[in-house]
């Protein structure tokens, strides 16, 4: 290949570099290794990692159970090694999986229209306020005490340089629920939309509707958030929101230590072309058949470059189709079942547990323990091979005796009792 | 005539949604072993949906066969060449799908206690060492979820750092030939955008630079190797022009597989720079994601990283949230710590010289791939190809044949097209990126593929007009998707 | 027309051997961390081969490309219905492959020690007891490793006992709508066969039958529903006519899933029988196997088991080899193990009540295809169908189409075909068998294409007699393959 | 579908079985469960076998890496749920790899032609053994004491009834080699085969070729049996064999506690018409392109019936495909390398303990502990997390102070090391 080339050797290739920018030297990293050892230093490391540990975490990442045709899909080299589908005569099956998952997500969120994915729900809030913010050509975003504190961190890095104000509302302290008083008293006419989330970070029922309609009394729009997806199997919609912004990890998505997940953005027909992110629509082909495209690119950085929607580019398909798959798995039936047993369980725990508010919840709750550190409770749950809730001091310093915890179908009523029995001594 | 592929049966299916029927299943819970609790009476009726409407019910089997035969459909790095440039599509070792899954790895839940987290962190810490040798800067940020992600957090550093100093400034130098991304990034971070023309090599002109550079410009985004593969000779009196007004350059690290164990950017003058995990280092692109796209910077611009900052404590690794002069976040939790572990798992399989041999290989196929082309296809730039080769459709469109119908047409020869029309600068351009992974077999049937597409052009552009006529799909209607957008089922009424 | 299947475009591949190419490497080995050793000087030079001549020589990218291409020559359960008569090819959950793999498993050595085995033990056990319920016999062997060897372990075991009351007798009776492993494997054991004739209803001539048994019949092999798919009406007198002369009843039980839950042999007067795991119990046939063939005796056969027999000890499950009058060994170890944990974990998925279901669902399949094609295909025998339903080509081969040109053709229609001319008493034989994991639709789907079939036989026989059309082979040559085999890839020299 | 069927109730498709042949209750046997309890299941007893151990058990089962491309290949659903090839149109993925497998076994044997499968080593053996006595007419089968001690049960068990004697001759107290004076001995014209393993039992390399000698003077034929293929790598096949029969389970195939594994029988051009098992051959299409079936059915038992060269119909065709990828990943490089790391490994083993043959040995040998127990010195080993060797007494009286040790490229230093330091005590 070489001779064909031209050249007498690789570094003929290089030879046109400035030297003084040439490494003249190997990389210092150790050898190439075999796929034994390979798999034997991350065995090790996932070994310093708990494990057979129960654990009561949720904040935002769930442990649902992956039904195993997830990996047996996504393992397909076809999906596994296939790039955008950009040549659409030769990706049909990823289109039609794209298609097929923003039709269930829109039946899950009662919207009219989703995108084919976003990074997360952290960074699908920002997209979605950016949104909103075109729409309205205002600028300024309201957004609950109650959504997830990382997601607002996201979301103040995001707005900080558009000349996006971010101002936050509170919560009541009774029912843990945002406090509508707050919001209507902040609400004006620059504000371009409330960012709020149900089952809220508390795991606690918004009515996010009361809060639509404070919205749009001055214009502003109403973005819903959720963390928990499982809870869409059982809760109704805000159907009136105008752009509903999620993170898809509870659906077969393992925790994978904070990523890859996969969010999503889904809103009314009329706001399409503000949309970020891909979208895969409907058309047909030359035969005549029914086939599917990547539509709409006109909002999108490969066309309109600094007019774009978004910057976004590569999306998380693959972690969107292992949502699919579990979408498809559960069904209509299974989503609700699921969704029934995650409530059972979370009711069960909390029944044997102090908690914090009064307001409504899924599979979620804060406990407060006063007096008591939850550092420490967690501390004696260890000793068990239990990993407790999430401390909320960081977040809250209101809540430092508080903690989140969280039960789902994978939580045994053994595991409860014995997390409440620890607490009893 | 054409030797790459066959048709055979392919199996048609209908979406999930005209496959489901009432009452089936393809899944099973466990018995649940506490009290049940009226959903109504514990959320309130108001807010207890009676179903999902419209969601699908199949059978296990249905589910996988409806997988399975999609799948089908799919073109993939599995089944053959994927020489889309800019995307470095090279094959992804299987054993980083294994390790990924690995249920001390795949099922850490981001908030177990740091000391039952020390085999994550290490992880991260080791990729970072490793990337920190690789690209020759300082510290490394692997929060980014994609390189787009990337280039904000990028960006947002450079602005965070310029602020420090007292002034933001106003605008971003982008050369012509960039990705979109660039600008789009610039636009999210509150920058005007300058466009600056590519010089006829294809490069950044100096002179142009020299001029346009001033006071108000924060940095300058450059791609290296550029978009047209090329790499930017004048690289280190660029950073000099640019630093000279106090700005910074940002680089598009997209195309660090031309580089890796040849030269690094920190070596060049780079302030500021991402990585694509998902294409250097081997994620499979899934059909669009994810990816993972680092940072990496020079000293001056480590205090403005993301939160939280992964540090050794005295018990071991452990997180930093006490950072006052850090941008912020830019994603929950630590980044795609799944990619992350792909990554270094590749980076280790291949080892320091196994990784600038991958470089040497991209860039030699690259090379063979133009010399055997050059003859059949116009090339606008001939300044000397890294990891990929641009060439134009000039010729072919004289008989009203575009680099999109031989696309198609290549389809029908059993490969998956270039990239199609980008660069920009290049008009109608045939953009190829092989890597490191094709055989020369490989390498040998695509070229023989472009070389009878010209030839067709030459003496029958109808066919290649109509392209692609093996293909289960014919040629698909983008334009009425786009006029008319269907973006979701729905039950006919 | 045919609107189950489209073509499109599949990938070529060389053999690997074609492939190849001097020094291309797939794998890596960890580095030796002990001294080399000088083979010549270890084992004697006159030992150590120069190379592996002809070797195939590949990179890793070039191997996982050489077989997914292959595998997309392939039609599976996967991708649709596999109607293939006696077969039971029906679909088999993932989970079993899953748990099959978990490490404790999947690396167990079957000389370690039984203290640390317990619980590959314990799960043979539990196979053990729950095949004991479903067949209603009164113990099992796992040790065969398909249905075949399940066979000869009967048989032998059947030999046993009449030695062990001084007289082995000399020959099995085995009805003409056998299995060929039923004549194989008695001629394995010793025994002359003789066939007996059925009667127009596809049964047992319980005249012809208590004429043919006398003292020198060891035992009758029945199989039971027969290979017509029906069942054995009398069945109980069947038993009591070979009983009354001091043989054996055998069954061939690879047509359970006709009867688990509805009814069972060791009720019905069967001595022996074996199972096929990998058919009833839903291990995937992976292109031909692995199998699994536990036999089911009763008591009075129970001490000629195989050795070695699990059995519950004071400190857990242990083996038992110190059983004088067992058979001896099948196989080496204990069977095919990983079968075993497949069958269980569907048997536990299933549970008592979903077995059943399966059963009936299975049966309603084959009388659903049975009722939509009987007005259009001959059926020789009209006996009640359970879980398969067998037609001929009497009809079709009027206009010269036989039972392979159908099938054949089916594959047109996106089908994989029946079971074509066994068994061998109905001339011309199309045998059924949907299992009952098929949805309605794909059955519908499949009586439209034989019935569209019909029609095309009728209107113009050619089309049919040259099919498959669709696929990227045409039909094979299998005559030539037999006259001049070429087993193996030879150098072009 | 039950009206189309004419019928009203499930049951009705049973009611012309005999009523008192029915069960007429559900089958005792617990109810359905989930997919999270069923793999709850396995893995709990997945752990109460071995897991963490160091082992050098070998003695037909060997500790060898599988490649990760195994599994991605025969998870395809294409390889893994599909039935026997015998539709060629459509399986020719299947039929290509059998081909494949074919040649390999062949390269690796020096014989000319190889089956598809059989289910094992052990049940390879009397196969081999009926084959040899139709070629020859002869049916007296010498077999080696040194060919492992369970297939040599198989083989007697597989004779008894088809009037076939076995007889077995012994091996050098010194070398741990066939005694091939004993064999000349017992040699005679009613001899079809003599039966030998290499390496042997001990692990020991046999000189085939002098036992072929002898047995051709006496026209007899010659089986060659290998247990541990990775020898193949290094090993001069014995060119004097007639039939050679071998187990696969070394390529990829994992112990599974036995099974499932993969038998082969390779042999010479003239034999094919007696071998048993399938066979993959190569034709032509209607179009004239290369293509495969499955051919010399008249062989098999759904043709030949009760004069079929063997009983078997379903085979090991995943578990050869495992084999075939296997071969494939190592290629000609890698299956030389490997074999040479077992060597290494195995000689550093024994290099620190007392062997008792002296005969040259691949990567198992026999160690001698006169005056101890293997199973006391296994005890020990067991409380340093290390699975011994295989206690010999049981299979060779003679022998009962003795261990059969294997080692392979899966076997660290310091894992020897360790067992050595035990033995030391
Ligand atoms: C040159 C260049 N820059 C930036 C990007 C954006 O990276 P990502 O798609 O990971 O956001 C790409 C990817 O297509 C690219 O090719
Ligand atoms: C009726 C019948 N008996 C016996 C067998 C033999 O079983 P196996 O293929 O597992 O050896 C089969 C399998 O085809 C069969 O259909």
């Amino acid at each position: 290949m070489l001779e064909a080339c031209g050249v007498s050797s690789l570094d003929d290739f290089f030879s046109h570099l400035p030297p003084d920018v040439r490494l003249n030297r190997q990389l210092a990293l150790p050898a190439g290794q075999s796929e034994y050892e390979i798999s034997a230093y991350f065995r090790a490391r996932a070994d310093q990692n708990a494990t057979g540990y129960a654990s009561f975490l949720g904040a935002g990442v769930y442990n649902h159970y992956r039904p195993v045709l997830v990996d047996t899909v996504v393992s397909r080299g076809e999906f596994l090694t296939s790039y955008t589908p950009y040549q659409a005569e030769i990706s049909q099956g990823t289109l039609t999986t794209i298609f097929e998952f923003q039709t269930m997500i829109c039946q899950l969120t009662g919207m009219e229209v989703a995108n084919a994915s976003m990074y997360c729900g952290s960074t699908a809030v920002p997209e979605a306020g950016m949104m909103a913010a075109r729409i309205t050509g205002r600028n300024r975003l309201l957004v609950a005490r109650t959504l997830h504190p990382e997601y607002r961190e996201v979301l103040k890095t995001y707005a900080r340089y558009q000349g996006m104000a971010v101002e936050e509302f509170g919560y009541t302290a009774g029912h843990g629920t945002v406090d509508l008083d707050d919001l209507d008293r902040r609400l004006d006419d620059k504000t371009a939309a409330v960012i709020l989330q149900s089952p809220n970070f508390f795991g606690i029922v918004e009515s996010v509707d009361a809060a639509a309609d404070l919205a749009h009394k001055r214009g502003a729009m109403l973005i819903d958030v959720f963390t928990e997806a499982v809870s869409l199997g059982l809760l109704e919609p805000p159907r009136q929101a105008d752009i509903i912004a999620g993170e898809l990890q509870s659906f077969a998505i393992s925790p994978s230590y904070g990523g890859p997940y996969a969010g999503v953005i889904a809103t009314r027909e009329k706001y399409i072309r503000q949309m970020p992110g891909r979208l895969a629509g409907e058309t047909k082909d030359s035969h005549g058949n029914r086939a599917y495209c990547l539509t709409l690119a006109t909002r999108e950085q490969h066309i309109r470059r600094e007019k774009a929607t978004s910057n976004i580019c590569t999306n998380q398909a693959l972690i969107a189709l292992m949502a699919t798959v579990f979408m498809t798995v559960y069904g209509k039936q299974g989503v609700r079942e699921l969704a029934e047993q995650n409530l059972a369980k979370a009711h069960y725990l909390a029944s044997r547990l102090p908690r914090k508010f009064a307001g409504p919840f899924f599979n979620e709750f804060v406990a407060a323990f006063p007096g008591k550190s939850p550092e420490t409770i967690n501390g004696m749950m260890l000793e068990k091979k239990i990993i407790g809730g999430l401390p909320l001091g960081r977040y809250y310093p209101e809540l430092e005796d508080c903690m989140l915890l969280c039960a789902t179908e994978m939580s045994t009523r053994e595991q409860m009792d014995v997390f409440a029995e620890v607490l009893a001594q | 005539m054409i030797s790459k592929v066959r048709s055979h049966v392919t199996q048609n299916e209908p979406l999930l949604f005209e496959l489901s029927s009432p009452g089936k299943k393809a899944y099973q819970l466990p018995e649940l072993d506490v009290p049940p609790v009226d959903a109504s009476k514990a959320l309130g009726a108001e807010h207890v949906r009676r179903e999902v409407e419209g969601f699908p019910e199949v059978s296990e089997v249905e589910a996988i066969r409806h997988f399975t035969r999609l799948s089908t459909w799919n073109y993939a790095i599995d089944l053959g060449l994927y020489p889309l440039g800019s995307c470095t599509m090279k094959y992804n070792p299987r054993l980083n799908e294994a390790v990924a899954r690995i249920e001390g790895l795949a099922w850490a839940h981001p908030y177990q206690p740091e000391s039952l987290s020390q085999g994550a962190m290490e992880i991260m810490s080791a990729l970072e060492s490793a990337l920190i040798e690789i690209t020759g800067m300082d510290a490394v940020t692997l929060q980014p979820a994609a390189g787009a992600h990337g280039e904000l957090t990028g960006i947002l550093l450079v602005r965070a750092y310029l602020e420090s100093l007292g002034n933001p400034r106003k605008k971003i130098l982008i050369p012509d030939s960039a990705h979109g991304t660039n600008p789009a990034t610039a636009a999210i971070a509150g920058y005007a955008v300058e466009n600056i023309k590519s010089n006829d090599r294809g490069m950044i002109d100096l002179e142009l630079l020299a001029r346009v550079v001033d006071e108000d410009v924060a940095a300058l985004m450059i791609t290296n190797p550029n978009t047209l593969g090329v790499f930017e000779e004048q690289i280190a009196r660029i950073a000099e022009i640019v630093h000279s007004k106090g700005a910074q350059v940002y680089m598009d690290g997209a195309n660090m597989n031309a580089l890796v164990g040849i030269t690094r950017p920190g070596d060049f003058g780079m302030d500021v720079m991402h990585l694509n995990l998902h294409k250097t280092f081997s994620t499979p692109h899934g059909g669009g994601g994810p990816g993972s796209g680092p940072v990496a910077v020079k000293k001056h611009l480590e205090p403005f990283l993301p939160l939280p900052r992964l540090t050794a404590g005295h018990a071991g690794l452990r997180f930093d949230y006490d950072r006052p002069r850090a941008i912020g976040r830019v994603k929950a939790f630590y980044g795609n710590f799944g990619v992350i572990v792909r990554a270094l798992a590749y980076i280790m399989a291949h080892g320091g010289e196994g990784l600038r041999n991958a470089t040497m290989d991209a860039v030699l196929n690259a090379n063979y791939i133009r010399k055997k082309l050059e003859g059949y296809y116009e090339l606008p730039h001939r300044a000397p190809s890294m990891h990929e080769c641009v060439f134009s459709d000039a010729r072919q469109a004289k008989q009203g044949v575009k680099t999109m119908d031989i696309a198609k047409r290549l389809i029908d020869y059993g490969f998956h097209p270039y990239t199609v029309s980008f660069p920009l600068i290049v008009h109608g351009a045939l953009m190829i990126e092989p890597t490191e992974t094709e055989s020369k077999r490989e390498l040998d049937l695509f070229v023989a593929a472009l070389i009878a597409i010209a030839k067709e052009v030459e003496e029958d552009p109808e066919i290649v007009l109509k392209a692609p006529y093996g293909t289960r799909t014919g040629r698909v209607d983008e334009v009425t998707a786009a006029r008319k957008p269907v973006l979701r089922w729905k039950p006919a009424d």
